[in-house]
């Protein structure tokens, strides 16, 4: 069979292609997007396309409801040993609508900021993109996890509000103000990995928010660079399988999970793209310098403090993108 | 008698076939959408509240009129620059420098806008081209940035416009005999006349078409904002888009194509009539 | 008045190069205020290329060029006191008639009053009064013709250039407007410059035509003088019809000579430094050639002969009739009388034609 | 202001550099794309680290030349045939409306001239949105009904070559259109007059005049579809073509095999310029 | 041959409307084998469209076309044993001289190497024998005219239609390319049917010409008669040139006339059926018009005046003088005689002029 792929850059890199159909005999093509495009996608296709995507966690049960792109999983023709077994629970807790479980755990990582500690030694939060002295030097992207950092460090508990559609909109109010404050001190707000990667590196910005992998990497050319996890908290996403709802090859689909999530392969996936998997025992296949920077990015008491996202409930999103529209077109 | 008759519905036949199902169905189809609004999960109630989001929420319209009059500037910009070069290529070049010319003008569109853009990028970011060029010419001791504004918006828009100015005003310059230029020069008038009373009236269908386009495309344009516009510029099909792709919300998204599809033909209605050109002479001279 | 003894426009030695084409090679003329010049020539010999200096569209190689006799060199084209109708009018398509002939007033800051005054006044000069709101392209041909020499006049230009204007019209309109083009003349009393390459036009207008060729003036006189007394082979071929042969000098007694044509014709004829074998032209206009029924009346000119009607081209009054010499075999074109007494003359039909010598011009074979 | 009228010398110069200036602007950014295809780093941009053929040809990480990057190779081939299929349709349909409009005087002619026009008016994201939210309604209508899914409907190749083609058939049209117009209908007489049947002197005739029409037709239309973006944008499925694919690359970080693919791009279309001027000499 | 009895091509009764316009009615003629017919008329008289119907581009509305004896009426033109030279000749541009000439026998599947002989044939024929190769825009006006008729030729067909074919050509070129056209007809012995506006072209080659006027025939015959015996007013001005004036019969004398010009102008003429009082139109033609510098000599005429120069337009052999009556201020155009007695005639001078009562030709007006 042809298994057909949506999911992000890196995370079906060519050798694990490679050795998949040489195992299996499926071939597959694969799609690149992000959580919004997917959905998306999947919801213009009526859930067609497709044999497998990977959205975030927290993306699967409101879109479901929504549109009903997704088909639930037979957790009968998963490996499930080869997961961590905690995050698989978690995730399937998450991913759950009317008693069926749509999402399994795949990648997992989080987002923070990225800091130049030569000239910005003293970034330690969200807000503290704002902090004048760095006119013109900051960046972030106008996007849903800005929403959510500034709130957690401006002392507020969106997650919390996440069913009080009011409360809610309370806090993104605030945020939106502290947003709007905050614009004169920023250079640019980034759109894709390049534009935030080419500004880190060449100098043009020295702190912004960013995943953790993108930190990482600009360490590698640049050891002043590194991701850090911010005072409030780094935010933690899990990226998982699903099945879309009228994929044609689930038998494919669900070799793949398998396959990807054994550790030698979940390790290759790693180095790709940067990010540790929910696949139990990867770990001591990882790359070592990647370990290293983790470690320095977390110290033990920022892993426990990474907030991982809930499912995102259907109509919240809507609010956020207005609260950001406002933002990137206040003066 | 019967078999022209024959011949003229084979003809009709794929005309119809393709504004049919491509432009006017969809369009009727977005309407409809447009018109209806999400009451749950699912479920949907026909209502004006898309369109009435549109006049009612002032970061819409206000993002709406910015697209527009920057369009209109974009288009005013690259008339001024493209008509002395078209004028050149027309009428003072000879030969085969004047197809060299006209051939030069269609290099940049051997690759296509992200890459024309990307470039643009390279150019003129902080750490870029010209800063770096600038400093070691000694013009400039720290380094400047260019991008992240709407200048270098709008200089992404002119330039990718630029073909489809050049090519219109070319050809209906071409299109103005010599000697009726020279008439007027016999006739004791002045370059700034002479451009005014003869040139300019003679081109106005290329101008004309020219600026349709050129605007039609820089109001439609999603990319040049995106990569190379400021914090704030936001354009209008990126709200577009964004409702679409990021905000899973068609209704309003096709209520905002509409509205745009609706004011920009309002626009080019009004210039054609201001100038009294047709869409039909105008785009009919125009390639 | 006394400004008539400066002409109104006068070439000096006027030479203009084309990178190495030599388009017009010292030309000298000059033009007295309020007479008719033509310029007559083939394409290409640069009849426009000398307008286009006059107008200032060409600077001149050398020469000088002065109107009212002030040198114009340098002078730009809108500056200078001369107007030009060009060869498909160049009327501007988008304004109506009266903005055309208006134009050149507004551009000297005339007053708007003054301007609708003097065009209304022109477009009644040409007979067209009324037609100011319409547009360009609605004018016939000879309207057209007459709104560009209108738009000029009204300037009042010292000299008006007018470059093949009838070129673009059709047969009858063009006859038409060739006598209409020399009362118009009349009527403003303004020095013409006329370039044409068809005879009929230059002959019939002109005080004075210039034939052109290659580059240079053969020859600048009056219709007549060109037609009767060619002074070389070129205006003589070019300047009416004529029956053309080659030949050699064959005996010389004086002014007269007898020539053999390469076909074999023995042609009596007159000339100044004709000498024993020289190669020469010969032109016999047709209807210089006296057709006959009988030899007698035929035998009192020196060139005769007995010949066979090989064609009969029936024109009304231009028609022709080709007789073939069973000597040589050679064609050639006689103007038919309109008399009766030939009316009859057929195919085959055995004549006489004869021709004086002083018909029969005489040139130094020039391609020799 | 045409070579006959006189100017001066500062305002010829003045003009002649201003027209250089513009060319130079016009190269500027492809110069800079081409050359940084050749930088020895892993960014295309300043500072300059060298010179490299790597990101054409090099096959390790982390320079991995365009020669080896699979995707981006299948993504031109999808580009390609996109292309291929919209101008093959657009100069067909585009030349049967060039009939149309030439050949027949009819009700509502200038009505649907107008309509014909309309796509060049339409902002191609708008464009791709009706037609996505247009097909997704009749598959669902179909899958309803039938209960087929219909893949030709959903995102993808398909609606992808549709979304191009009914654009880009305005423009073939109007090029089409204007060497039509220029055809003297009695040459084709002159073919009826010495015995071809109408459409042989159609094929005979009317075609080999309107070759360099539809040949230009076609390059124009396939370096607009290979250009394309904004209407693709929202039609693509799981096959991207190069636009699309450069884009998701640049997102996640650009390398100068980006650079090295758009160097590739401009000696193809200089290939297609000069073969359209080729068949234009004719 | 038998063949000949029936003509090559006949039109019986051909009407053609377009809605409200009648562009041809009631047209009849019959044109017979191997002959030369022109019809000739002003501009949309309705030539163009007998051609096309001819062809078999327009369906006659009403009336019969036959080639050969048999109707074409319904046959598609591709069928018809008729080609056509079209005015602008509509060569192919993009084929070569021998393509072009080898089109129509492709269309009739001919082998390669028979279309090779046979267009190399019909090449040598118009004398351009090698020009095989070439483009279409490589050939002079001349050369593509010979081979658009070359290009109808070699398919041999009964009847050849020419729609204006000289008129995009130059003056000298129609000239010449008049008697060709007239030599190449006989060398293919086809029949040749030719449109023009021109009389000259229709004159100098046709064996018939039918004169057009509105739709509809004027007069049907050969060169002469046309000239010499117009059987309207139309025919009289539109063939030939002619001094024209409206009047009113003033007497009658049998078949004897005078009548009374509207300038006030007596003419003496001739004519059947004249009525006293009748409103008539007089036709004089300029070269029927006998000058005389005294009177004596003019005397014999009945028609005679003494009158002044008021302008001459010398034009060579086609010299006209204009010529002013001083009582009715009519000016006449008179044919200046080539002789050298009035070489010398200048403006101003008094003259005598006189006509024969059978040179005044003599019309009921048609536009009372
Ligand atoms: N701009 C130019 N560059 C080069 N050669 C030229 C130019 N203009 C004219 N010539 C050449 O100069 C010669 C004279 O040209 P000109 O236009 O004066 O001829 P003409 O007598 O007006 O002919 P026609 O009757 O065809 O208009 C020609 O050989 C022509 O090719
Ligand atoms: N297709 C048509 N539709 C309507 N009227 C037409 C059409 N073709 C010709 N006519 C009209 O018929 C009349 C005769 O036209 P035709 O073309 O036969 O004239 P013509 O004698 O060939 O003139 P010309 O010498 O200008 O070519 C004209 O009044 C013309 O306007
Ligand atoms: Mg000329
Ligand atoms: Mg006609």
């Amino acid at each position: 069979d042809t298994l057909r792929l949506l999911t992000w850059g890196g995370y079906a890199p060519d050798a694990v292609i490679d050795l998949f159909e040489a195992e299996t005999g499926h071939t597959v093509e694969v799609t690149l997007s992000n959580n919004e495009e997917m959905i998306a996608k999947l919801r213009a296709t009526g859930g067609g396309g497709f044999d497998l995507a990977q959205p975030s966690q927290d993306r699967i049960a409101g879109p479901q409801q929504e549109f009903g792109i997704y088909k639930p999983i037979d957790l009968s023709k998963v490996d499930t040993s080869l997961f961590i077994a905690s995050m698989l629970e978690a995730t399937k807790a998450n991913t759950t609508v009317d008693g069926e479980i749509y999402g399994l755990p795949n990648i997992w990582g989080t987002s923070g900021l990225i800091v130049n500690s030569a000239q910005a030694p003293d970034v330690k939060d969200y807000t503290d993109l704002c902090d004048e002295s760095l006119m013109g030097k900051v960046s972030y992207r106008l996007k849903r996890p800005t929403l959510i950092g500034f709130a957690f460090a401006m002392g507020m508990d969106p997650f919390a509000a996440y069913d009080d559609e009011a409360a809610y909109k309370d806090i993104l109010d605030k945020v939106e103000a502290k947003l709007i404050e905050c614009k004169p001190v920023v250079k640019a707000y980034w759109g894709g990995g390049d534009e935030l990667l080419n500004l880190m590196r060449s100098g043009e910005a020295v702190a912004s928010m960013a995943w953790d992998t993108g930190g990482w990497k600009l360490n590698n050319d640049n050891p002043d660079i590194n991701f850090v996890a911010p005072a409030s908290g780094a935010l933690g996403w899990v990226d998982t399988f699903v099945l879309p709802a009228q994929g044609r090859a689930d038998d494919a689909a669900y070799a793949w999970i398998n396959f990807v999530m054994k550790p030698e392969i979940a390790a290759m996936v790693t180095e790709a793209a940067g990010n540790f998997t929910a696949s139990l025992g990867a770990d001591e296949f990882a790359d070592e310098k990647l370990k290293a920077q983790y470690q320095s990015s977390f110290p033990a008491e920022a892993i426990d403090n990474i907030r991982w996202y809930p499912p995102v409930p259907a109509n919240l999103e809507r609010i956020e993108g207005e609260a950001l529209d406002r933002v990137q077109a206040a003066k | 008698m019967s078999s022209k008759r024959l011949g003229f519905f084979l003809l009709l036949a794929p005309l119809v076939l393709w504004l049919g199902l491509l432009i006017i169905l969809p369009h009727i189809d977005m309407a409809i959408v447009s018109l209806r609004t999400r009451v749950a999960p699912r479920e949907y109630a026909p209502s004006l509240d898309n369109y009435a989001a549109f006049v009612t929420e002032p970061l819409y319209l206000f993002t709406f009129l910015r697209t527009a009059v920057m369009s209109i500037l974009a288009t005013v910009i690259t008339l001024i620059i493209a008509f002395p070069i078209s004028y050149y290529i027309a009428k003072i070049a000879k030969g085969r420098s004047q197809a060299a010319l006209f051939l030069m003008c269609l290099v940049p569109f051997w690759v296509s806008e992200l890459v024309r853009t990307f470039g643009w990028i390279i150019l003129l970011r902080e750490t870029g081209v010209i800063s770096g060029f600038l400093q070691w010419l000694g013009l400039a001791d720290q380094p400047i940035e260019m991008l992240y504004n709407d200048a270098a918006m709008m200089l992404g828009l002119v330039y990718t416009s630029m073909l489809f100015m050049v090519v219109p005003l070319t050809t209906t310059l071409e299109s103005l005999d010599d000697a009726v230029i020279e008439a007027g020069y016999d006739l004791g008038g002045t370059g700034p006349s002479v451009l005014r009373e003869i040139v300019i009236p003679h081109a106005m269908p290329g101008i004309v078409s020219g600026c349709i386009v050129v605007f039609m495309l820089s109001l439609g344009n999603y990319l040049t904002p995106t990569m190379l516009g400021g914090k704030d510029s936001l354009w209008f099909t990126q709200l577009i888009y964004s409702q679409f792709i990021v905000r899973f919300n068609w209704e309003l998204g096709a209520a905002f194509g509409f509205c745009l599809l609706f004011a920009s033909s309002l626009i080019v209605w009004g210039t054609l009539r201001l100038t009294g050109q047709t869409l039909e002479r105008t785009m009919g001279e125009g390639s | 008045m006394t400004a008539d003894l400066t002409p109104d426009l006068e070439c000096r030695a006027l030479t203009r190069h084309f990178g190495d084409v030599v388009a017009v090679q010292g030309v000298d003329f000059s033009v007295p205020a309020g007479s008719f010049f033509s310029i007559l020539g083939p394409s290409g010999c640069g009849k426009t290329t000398i307008m286009r200096m006059i107008a200032g569209f060409l600077e001149p190689t050398s020469g000088d060029i002065l109107i009212k006799g002030r040198s114009v060199l340098g002078v730009p084209p809108n500056k200078r006191p001369v107007n030009m109708v060009f060869q498909h009018l160049a009327l501007f398509p988008m304004m109506n008639v009266a903005e055309n002939i208006g134009y050149g007033l507004r551009r000297q800051g005339v007053a708007k009053v003054e301007i609708t005054r003097r065009t209304g006044e022109v477009l009644e000069r040409i007979n067209l009064p009324g037609i100011g709101t319409r547009k360009v392209s609605e004018l016939s041909g000879g309207q057209r013709q007459r709104v560009a020499i209108a738009r000029c006049m009204v300037l009042q230009p010292d000299v008006l250039l007018l470059d093949e204007p009838l070129g673009a019209l059709d047969l009858k309109l063009r006859e038409k407007m060739k006598v209409e083009l020399k009362a118009l003349q009349a009527e403003f009393d303004t020095t013409f410059v006329y370039i044409t390459h068809d005879q009929g036009e230059a002959l019939v207008m002109s005080d004075a035509v210039a034939v052109m060729n290659a580059g240079r003036f053969e020859q600048v006189g009056a219709a007549r003088d060109l037609y009767y007394r060619p002074e070389t082979a070129f205006v003589a071929g070019f300047v009416g019809e004529a029956n053309r042969w080659r030949g050699r000098v064959e005996t010389v007694d004086g002014a007269l000579a007898e020539v053999r044509s390469e076909s074999g014709l023995l042609i009596r004829t007159q000339g100044q430094n004709l000498r024993l074998g020289d190669k020469v032209e010969i032109f016999v206009r047709p209807e210089a050639i006296a057709i006959n029924l009988d030899a007698k009346t035929a035998a009192a000119n020196p060139n005769q002969m007995a010949v066979e009607v090989s064609a009969l081209l029936f024109n009304g009054a231009n028609s022709r009739v080709l007789v073939r010499d069973p000597q040589s075999g050679a064609e050639i074109d006689v103007a038919l009388p309109q008399s009766a007494e030939y009316s009859n003359l057929a195919k085959g039909a055995q004549v006489h034609i004869s021709w004086g010598r002083e018909q029969a011009l005489c040139f130094a074979d020039a391609t020799l | 202001m045409i070579p006959s009228i006189p100017r001066s010398r500062t305002m010829r110069l003045a003009y002649g550099a201003y027209v250089t200036a513009f060319f130079m602007w016009l190269a500027l950014p492809l110069i800079t794309v081409s050359v940084f295809a050749f930088n020895d780093s892993l960014f295309p941009s300043l500072p300059w680290e060298g010179f490299t053929w790597g990101w054409f040809f090099g096959d390790a990480r982390p320079q991995i030349g365009l020669l080896h990057e699979r995707r981006i190779l299948a993504s031109i081939g999808t580009s390609a045939f996109i292309a291929t299929v919209v101008s093959a349709l657009a100069v067909t349909v585009g030349t049967t409306n060039a009939f149309l409009f030439n050949r027949y005087s009819f009700r509502g002619r200038g009505f649907l001239y107008v309509l014909m026009l309309l796509p060049l008016v339409v902002p191609g994201i708008v464009l791709g949105i009706s037609i996505l939210v247009f097909s997704s309604r009749v598959a669902g209508v179909v899958q309803d009904v039938t209960g087929l899914y219909s893949e030709v409907l959903r995102p993808g190749l398909p609606l992808v070559i549709a979304g191009q083609f009914s654009f880009i058939t305005t423009i073939a049209t109007l090029v089409i259109s204007a060497r039509l117009i220029k055809f003297d209908r009695s040459l084709e007489e002159a073919a009826l007059n010495l015995g071809a049947g109408p459409l042989t002197a159609i094929r005979t005739v009317t075609i080999p005049y309107l070759l360099p029409a539809l040949v230009g037709a076609f390059v124009v239309a396939f370096l607009m579809s290979f250009e394309n973006f904004n209407t693709t944008l929202m039609l693509v499925g799981s096959d991207a073509p190069l636009t699309i694919t450069m884009f998701d690359r640049l997102k996640e970080g650009s390398t100068p095999v980006l650079n090295a693919v758009s160097l590739l791009l401009m000696l193809g279309s200089a290939v297609l310029a000069l073969l359209m001027i080729a068949v234009q000499r004719r």
